[in-house]
């Protein structure tokens, strides 16, 4: 049976929106490699744990899960910075493969204390306030992915406004630009690099808020968000937040377009293929600066 | 000149007959068998891996892309076409070579190293995952019980350990051999600096090239005693956390140490075995929650592993054998 | 290449001699010890059992292996807890195995973790410490054919909880299942609704079969699809889904496409909550959504998460905690004392399982006095039982409320209820509706 | 000292986004001489280094190597054609021994390991490396170390040409001669010819025999050293960019 023309507007639409949270999960990883040039291999599972304590407090206290990003953003960039002082720092500048092999760690770590505090089977919230669809004729429209959508790209329009008009911005990246022409400046490296670090790990946080509107949580999901926000930042290249946008979208269209027209079963392998050849082909846009 | 091939074949050989002797000491309970048959089989993947990803530094999470492969592929030639694996294992050898000259190829062509290699080959594994939903289904396939040395099948687990054992001394000895040799100094140098050893005049494209496909065919191999050991194989061969399991284990035991990474392999199994066995009710996952914590430690702290100790031991090993010389 | 030749001058022959000596000594020494060390070992001796042929049978060690562990550890917990359950009913209410003098059954876990790996070894160890005389597991299929492995070379009868039809297709002399195969879900699923459906006079154009695409899920969609091509219904579309799935989003665009009259879902666990609301949500009008394979939908805590979602959806189970038995009710009673939540599937499973091996080994005492506990005479009793209500406790709590098992170890009578969500509450309707209770169909 | 022509670099160029780091340049090094080759900051020295050696393509012109083009090969088979050198910033081997590292570069003339462990040891202690170091890591060692095996490791792989690229940076004064006594015992003694990038001006004009000055990616002028000194345009460009 063909596809309907309206299935793949619907898909494409279902595609754009998903794209646009897939943006904000990949915006605090892009910084964080961009500015530090750390490679975390966690930041999917810190998705992951955001989501299930977002499952909890929406449950607990009866509410939204994406009011919760109250919660959740404050208390990840703490919880960024400690992971920063306790774990990043000691890497810092050495090699690629003991900075994976740490963060590597750390994914263990929080994927396996999911696993023994909630056990295997997924969560989901069960109250949301957008959980309905409005019909608009071709297509119809998910609210709660929509209301997902437009934040994600107000915060990370917002992140890109602090980046490019702000002091604390000009400061990051000129930290990222150069460390040691930056700390001659008389900025604050150190300062800089947890300020970033929390920074995108409290950016987790708040796309685990707004993905728990509609999603669940599950101990492996961060393993799946993991490679795709990096597939996103090798697609996209860094530095640009028109660059991650793009490449966002591509993904969850390209995604949403293998559900439903192939199977939901093999939704991860065509980006993958995609993102390998793109390897090939684009690696100097892959290595940022240089 | 003498003490140079004994330095390679002598440990080997030494693991062969101490492993040897370890079914008769547990008195052919069938339990320790079983578990020192899957450390051996992780252990030899582990030191497949201390090619790619210790000597040449290419952090590789595709291993079970490699063994799942080469092993499916000698396992349904042996039950759809009654071709022996001793046959099929070097064709699923030959599997995995080419896939991961395929891949490989064009990675290395274009120049794609560190954290982007990492994420290549973790793609892969995810890609073979969701392509063999699409062409082997959901299905578990039994590998029906046909019992003899033709089949590699067997009832108790002795004959399939000691078979193991084998491929375990030979990929020891392999590993001995390259670090000793031209293709092990410029995989080391490879992986400490890629423009300073191409500028020594290494063909980097080509010795990673190299290093990869013995890596893909040793696991190629390996991949029907895993099925085998296992029963069963479906889609879930293709096992990502199993990949950066093995990862894990070469990074503990010491990036291109042989010693380190034997030890670490089986120190991990008999952990993760210990803990299942005796909390496993209890706190799910604590085994693997552990390795990440000792993960970090060693990363933090000992970014060489387990590989100083585990060296200092086998060189007074060696100075009581030899009378100090090492 | 470069190696091979250095390789070869460099070995020396004197070198080589050695080395071929010490290879062929360690073979020839291994393969000798190996020989003469075979007759003594458990391994090769499993047809005498340590239990003596003397009556007095203290106990009768049952093990169960279940996944305890990682991804399937919700159901394996749960079939532990009911087979703690099931043993102490059995050794303080009935007063253990009367033909046996009234022997004690002790029970012994087992985890088999998450891969078939961690299942072998399980088997093994839970064998080698403590050789039980029945063996209860694995839930998983994979799991299940590593541990049937090990059991079928001890000769140790393996009672499994796993759904999967091929496992009694590899003739396993040792294995058994009370439960019924997967695809006896998915024929029940169809039977159900093609019933329904003639009674109520309503036409069924289009069929979308949606299931996750673990083994059981697949073989569940395959009973479905087949049970409606033997009724002259072809499916219109299959979708398949990883169980894992996070967002129904395109799935449901996809229906919105099709616009099915009825879908049939194999949902695993609370992805069927996410369809259910996500289907809600989308305000597409389905007739009707019956579920197969026991999980999601109707269990209580599909009902409590999903709300208003799941009314009036159905699904197959293994296990009916709503049969009006006097065992039934009081074994769901006390399993709900003691753990503080009703019996799902796979705890049902346990109870009719344990009840039917423990019914077996009474048998087996009354046929074989001498030697209750032999393998042989254990499966001859296994399979001399013909169970049904009035007969049977284990009977009583089976969905069909009747047990007999075929030579391959399969119930001939293997058969499922199918609840429906009616006003919030798990009401059994088909085959046969509790008292007071009237199927829904279609969807008002 | 024979006139033969070692390599010849016609009209080369390198550009970088809008930034042209080459322009032009053309120049020759002849067989057994040692060249200064001296400008500011971002002259296009080490440019002109990476591009001879492969690890950048030129945009334009040409590297005439003997004779043969090896414009835009890839750097192992530049090095294979005898073309070494040695890096601004140090890149050693940190995990291997100094021994190791030094034998990974002797290994590209043969295959044998142990002879090329002779040689390496040999080049090690010709470059005043102790015998006693020989084992040690490759993180474990001084700087000083470092530009003496980094100098071994090139030298092991039997180049015809050698470029030093800034090799004294970083070192105190008496460090600085230790190596200029060095590279002069290369060439005299190994009869390898040189190619000496240097800021340090002190060194490189006791050392070399001829030097070319680079200026904003073009050859400014060349000459023998004192000649080179005196010339006003060295003389601006340095005090032009470069406010000491």
């Amino acid at each position: 049976m063909l596809p309907s023309s309206n299935l793949i507007l619907q898909s494409v639409l279902d595609g754009v929106f998903l794209g646009f949270l897939y943006s904000l999960m990949a915006l605090g990883l892009s910084l964080v490699f961009g500015v530090m040039g750390i490679i975390n291999f966690a930041h999917g599972d810190f998705i992951m744990l955001g989501s299930y304590l977002v499952w909890i407090l929406a449950n607990s206290l009866r509410s939204d899960p994406s009011l919760m990003s109250v919660i959740t953003v404050p208390l990840f960039f703490t919880i960024g910075a400690a992971i920063y002082v306790a774990i990043i720092r000691p890497v810092l500048g050495k090699e690629p493969l003991i900075q994976i092999a740490v963060t590597v760690g750390v994914g263990y770590v929080l994927q396996n204390l999911a696993l023994m505090m909630f056990r295997a089977e997924p969560r989901a919230v069960q109250i949301s306030y957008l959980n309905f669809y409005v019909n608009l004729g071709l297509v119809s429209v998910h609210t709660a992915k929509l209301t997902s959508a437009l934040l994600s790209l107000f915060i990370v329009l917002g992140v890109h406004y602090l980046l490019t008009k702000t002091w604390v911005g000009l400061a990051i990246r000129a930290t990222a630009y150069d460390k040691e022409i930056a700390s001659l400046m008389g900025i604050n490296v150190g300062k800089i690099f947890l300020l970033v670090f929390g920074l995108g790990i409290s950016l987790t946080g708040l796309a685990a808020s707004l993905w728990m509107t509609f999603g669940q949580a599950d101990p492996y999901i961060g393993s799946s968000f993991g490679l795709l926000t990096w597939v996103i930042i090798a697609l996209g290249g860094l530095g640009g937040v028109s660059g991650l946008l793009a490449s966002s979208i591509i993904v969850g269209v390209i995604q949403s377009l293998t559900m439903t027209l192939v199977s939901p079963s093999v939704s991860l392998a065509i980006p993958y293929i995609v993102f390998i050849i793109v390897l090939w082909f684009r690696p100097q846009g892959l290595f940022g600066k240089g | 000149m003498r003490a140079r091939i004994s330095s390679f074949v002598l440990p080997a050989l030494i693991v062969v007959v101490a492993g040897a002797t370890v079914p008769f000491l547990v008195g052919f309970n069938q339990y320790y068998v079983l578990l020192a048959l899957q450390s051996v089989i992780i252990a030899s993947i582990a030191l497949a891996w201390n090619i790619i990803g210790g000597y040449a530094g290419q952090l590789d999470l595709a291993s079970f892309a490699y063994v799942g492969l080469g092993g499916i592929l000698a396992t349904t030639l042996m039950t759809e076409y009654n071709i022996t694996p001793w046959v099929g294992m070097f064709l699923g050898a030959g599997v995995s070579a080419t896939l991961a000259f395929f891949i490989g190829y064009p990675l290395f062509r274009f120049g794609v190293k560190g954290v982007w290699y990492a994420l290549s080959t973790a793609a892969l594994v995810v890609i073979l995952h969701e392509v063999s939903i699409m062409v082997l289904g959901s299905f578990d396939y039994y590998i029906p019980f046909v019992e003899g040395w033709y089949y590699l099948r067997f009832r108790t687990w002795e004959n399939l350990y000691y078979f193991s054992l084998i491929i375990l001394a030979f990929v020891i000895s392999l590993n001995l051999y390259i670090s000793r040799s031209k293709v092990g100094y410029y995989l080391k140098a490879i992986r400490e600096d890629e423009v300073a050893a191409e500028a020594v005049g290494i063909d980097i494209r080509k010795y990673k090239l190299l290093a990869l496909m013995t890596y893909a065919s040793i696991l190629g191999f390996i991949g029907y005693i895993y099925i085998v050991s296992q029963r069963t194989f479906s889609y879930k061969t293709f096992d990502s956390s199993l990949s950066v399991y093995i990862a894990i284990i070469g990074i503990v035991g010491g990036l291109g140490s042989v010693s380190g990474t034997f030890t670490a392999a089986l120190i991990l199994k008999v952990v993760e075995e210990y803990l299942r066995g005796y909390l496993g009710g209890v706190l799910p996952g604590l085994h693997l929650l552990l390795f990440g914590v000792l993960l970090i430690t060693v990363g933090i702290l000992r970014p060489e592993g387990l590989s100083t100790l585990t060296d200092a031991l086998v060189k007074k090993v060696k100075a009581r054998i030899w009378g100090g010389a090492p | 290449m470069m190696s091979k030749r250095s390789f070869k001058k460099a070995i020396s022959k004197t070198m080589s001699l050695v080395i071929g000596l010490i290879i062929v000594i360690a073979v020839v020494a291994g393969v000798l010890i190996y020989m003469t060390s075979l007759p003594p070992t458990p391994t090769t001796t499993p047809t005498t059992t340590p239990t003596t042929t003397k009556p007095t049978i203290e106990k009768v060690k049952i093990g169960i292996i279940e996944p305890l562990t990682g991804r399937y550890a919700v159901f394996g917990q749960e079939a532990v807890d009911a087979a703690r359950l099931l043993v102490d009913i059995i050794n303080n209410e009935l007063g253990g195995v009367r033909s046996l003098g009234g022997a004690k059954l002790e029970l012994y876990v087992e985890d088999a973790g998450t891969d078939p790996s961690s299942a072998a070894l399980a088997a093994e160890r839970l064998i080698s410490n403590y050789r039980p005389h029945v063996i209860l597991g694995a839930y998983i299929s994979r799991l299940t054919a590593a541990v049937a492995e090990v059991t079928e070379r001890e000769k140790i009868p393996l009672v499994m909880d796993a759904l999967v039809d091929w496992l009694t297709e590899r003739g396993w002399n040792y294995v058994f299942r009370i439960a019924p195969r997967a695809s006896a879900h998915g024929k029940a699923a169809v039977d159900f609704v093609l019933e329904m459906a003639r009674k109520t006079n309503v036409t069924i154009r289009t069929v979308v079969v949606l299931h996750e695409d673990s083994i059981f899920g697949t073989t569940v969609a395959n009973g479905v699809r087949s049970e409606l091509i033997a009724n002259g219904v072809i499916p219109n579309e299959t979708i398949t889904y990883a169980y894992t799935i996070t967002d129904f989003g395109p799935i449901i665009s996809k229906i919105r496409d099709l616009n099915p009259d009825v879908i049939f879902s194999v949902p695993y666990f609370s992805d069927g909550i996410l369809f259910a609301k996500a289907l809600q949500a989308s305000g597409i009008k389905v007739k009707f959504i019956a579920g197969a394979g026991g999980c999601g939908y109707t269990d209580p805590d599909s009902i409590r998460e999903a709300g208003e979602a799941v009314e009036y959806f159905t699904n197959t189970y293994s296990y009916n905690p709503a049969r009006q038995t006097e065992w039934n009710k009081r074994i769901v009673q006390e399993f709900q004392q003691k753990y503080g939540k009703l019996p799902t599937e796979a705890a049902g499973i346990i109870f009719y399982s344990l009840m039917f091996v423990y019914e077996g080994l009474e048998k087996a005492g009354q046929m074989f006095p001498e030697n209750p506990l032999n393998p042989d005479n254990l499966k001859a009793a296994f399979l001399s039982l013909d169970l049904n209500d009035s007969n049977s406790k284990a009977a009583q709590l089976y969905p069909t409320g009747k047990i007999k098992l075929a030579p391959n170890g399969e119930n001939l009578y293997g058969g499922t209820a199918i609840l429906q969500v009616i006003g919030g509450q798990p009401k059994v309707i088909w085959p046969e509706a509790e008292a007071g209770v009237t199927p829904v169909f279609p969807r008002p | 000292m024979s006139d033969a022509v070692l390599l010849e670099v016609v009209n080369l160029s390198k550009r970088f986004g809008g930034i042209t780091a080459l322009n032009n340049v053309s120049m020759r090094i002849t067989k057994g001489e040692i060249l200064g080759i001296i400008g500011p900051n971002g002259a296009g020295k080490t440019t002109l280094v990476n591009c001879v050696t492969g690890i950048y393509k030129p945009d334009g012109g040409k590297v005439l190597f003997l004779g043969e083009d090896i414009t835009g090969r890839q750097p192992h088979f530049i090095a294979l054609k005898g073309i070494a050198r040695t890096w601004q910033k140090i890149r050693p081997f940190y995990n291997m021994t100094v021994i190791e590292a030094v034998t990974a570069g002797a290994l590209l003339r043969t295959k044998d390991v142990l002879k090329a462990r002779e040689e390496a040891a040999e080049i090690l202690e010709f470059v005043g490396i102790p015998r006693s170091k020989f084992e040690v890591l490759g993180k474990n060692i001084a700087l000083i170390e470092h530009k003496l095996v980094d100098l071994a490791r090139a030298i092991a792989t039997k180049p015809k040409l050698l470029f030093l690229d800034e090799v004294v940076a970083g070192l105190r004064p008496h460090e600085v001669d230790v190596i200029a006594d060095v590279v002069k015992k290369v060439n005299r003694e190994m009869g390898i010819t040189l190619g000496v990038i240097e800021h340090v001006m002190r060194f490189v004009m006791n050392i070399s025999d001829r030097i070319v000055v680079l200026h904003e990616g073009r050859l400014l002028t060349q000459g023998k050293p004192a000649e080179v000194a005196r010339d006003p345009l060295v003389v601006e460009a340095y005090l032009g960019t470069k406010p000491v």
